[in-house]
């Protein structure tokens, strides 16, 4: 039974991108799971959110702009990025991502998929 | 298939305790440890459903430290060994801090 | 330390990674990989500048396996192997190709 | 004594613990930790390893100096590792990050052992829990 579970981690994301480098800090994790093939999805919630709006340019204040990395998830199988719907309404946020394959979720949904993870690490 | 959720921060300070209120899942369980225990008598309690079954654990210690009082009726008093346990009971851990 | 290029000092670090990865020139490289007693063929060329492509792109160096994935789409199979890129670059495409591509030396916890 | 092994699956004890610090040395936030991995170690969990990241990587700093009526966190980390051998992983990069090096400064405490993130990878896989502080 214990071997056929398959090890998966859940980065749940809740800081904003650049004013800490906790969104890095989850992003650098997710990659290097990606690149040994362990199974990781990313979770956004609370002002977590903010890293997947679209428009933004961290740039133009010196931030290495580590949201452009989003873009390659292909490459390291990183499939699975969830929103919490609660968490864009509180902030009168559109579903306007800056990369294709994010996916919304109630309340509900969004607790519910976390459930499917072992390993749970919140940046 | 329970979250054993630790919580770290005050729910007067941070978001964190009100995150972790989103995704409750039936029979878990909150522990609330260092600033977490400032929670202790924060109106989002009010907001957790009882038929979710959602036990609420307090390190005694940690609140003691604090002058938090325990209120027995909602809480039960716990020690570091506990959590230590709580940790393989559960299926999985959410540490809030 | 610094490469002299064109009578510009290119500032490096001490393993010659370009300290800024816009000052990067095709000639640059070359010179680069002098230094290193290493020759880039138009196979090496070919991974060094898709991993600055990549760059470009998405801000991060790829990592081998990453690197592998993104170039099957681009090269086709028979490129898209670590095997491959570790015979173009002995030492570690994603240490070497990133040099020579003028990139910022990868982080030492991958 | 506690017994910590909790038999979920048939035939497999799940009490392997790995814990990842974030929290600086200052921080009483700290002294939780070192309480926790301490009681586990106590209770004969198998804990296979600490991975310091983020600010944990602080506890690493040989430099740093706590006036001795304050709680000694680096001194338990020493005294953890000698009296369990218990691993504990550095994050380099984070760590360079903050002025802590083997190589510059060369002021990385002796127990800890200078690592990546693909060492976060192998304690995750390893695991039966990995718990964040």
């Amino acid at each position: 039974m214990a071997d056929t579970l398959i090890k998966s981690l859940a980065l749940l994301n809740t800081k904003a991108p650049y004013s800490n480098t906790a969104g890095k800090d989850a992003l650098d994790i997710a990659l290097i799971f990606g690149s040994f093939e362990q199974k990781v999805s990313l979770f956004f919630q609370g002002d977590g959110v903010w890293q997947l709006m679209a428009g933004q340019n961290g740039s133009i204040i010196s931030v290495k702009d580590y949201l452009k990395t989003f873009a390659a998830f292909e490459f390291y199988d990183i499939d699975t990025i969830y929103v919490c719907q609660t968490s864009l309404t509180q902030r009168n946020l559109p579903a306007n991502f800056h990369i294709e394959q994010v996916q919304v979720l109630n309340q509900q949904a969004f607790a519910q998929q976390l459930t499917l993870h072992q390993t749970i690490l919140r940046f | 298939m329970a979250t054993l959720h630790i919580v770290r921060q005050s729910a007067y300070n941070t978001d964190d305790f009100a995150q972790c209120l989103q995704v409750l899942n039936t029979n878990d369980v909150i522990v609330f440890i260092d600033d977490g225990c400032y929670n202790l008598q924060h109106s989002l309690l009010n907001t957790i459903e009882s038929s979710k079954n959602i036990q609420l654990q307090v390190i005694t210690q940690h609140a003691s430290a604090r002058a938090v009082s325990i209120n027995d009726a909602i809480f039960t008093k716990i020690t570091m060994d506990d959590l230590v346990s709580l940790t393989f009971e559960n299926d999985r851990v959410i540490t809030w801090q | 330390m610094a490469i002299d290029f064109n009578g510009e000092q290119i500032a490096t670090d001490k393993q010659g990674y370009l300290l800024d990865y816009h000052q990067w020139h095709e000639d640059l490289a070359t010179i680069m990989a002098n230094n290193d007693a290493f020759e880039l063929t138009a196979a090496h060329w070919e991974v060094v500048n898709f991993v600055r492509q990549f760059y470009l792109s998405y801000n991060t160096s790829p990592a081998i396996r990453a690197l592998t994935k993104a170039m099957k789409a681009e090269f086709g199979e028979e490129k898209a192997s670590s095997r491959y890129l570790f015979r173009l670059f002995p030492d570690g495409p994603a240490k070497q190709a990133t040099k020579y591509a003028g990139l910022p030396k990868p982080k030492r916890c991958l | 004594m506690y017994n910590f092994s909790c038999t979920i699956f048939r035939n497999k004890t799940v009490n392997k613990l790995a814990v990842m610090i974030t929290t600086p040395p200052y921080s009483n936030l700290s002294v939780t930790a070192l309480d926790y991995i301490e009681t586990a170690l106590k209770n004969g969990v198998e804990l296979i390893g600490v991975f310091f990241y983020q600010d944990g990587v602080l506890h690493a700093d040989a430099h740093v100096q706590i006036a001795s009526d304050e709680f000694q966190a680096i001194s338990h980390w020493r005294k953890l590792h000698q009296a369990y051998k218990l691993p504990l992983y550095l994050c380099i990069t984070a760590a360079e990050k903050r002025g802590i090096s083997d190589e510059q400064t060369q002021n990385i405490s002796p127990i800890f052992t200078i690592s990546g993130l693909g060492e976060l990878v192998e304690l995750s896989t390893m695991a039966d829990r990995l718990v964040q502080f």
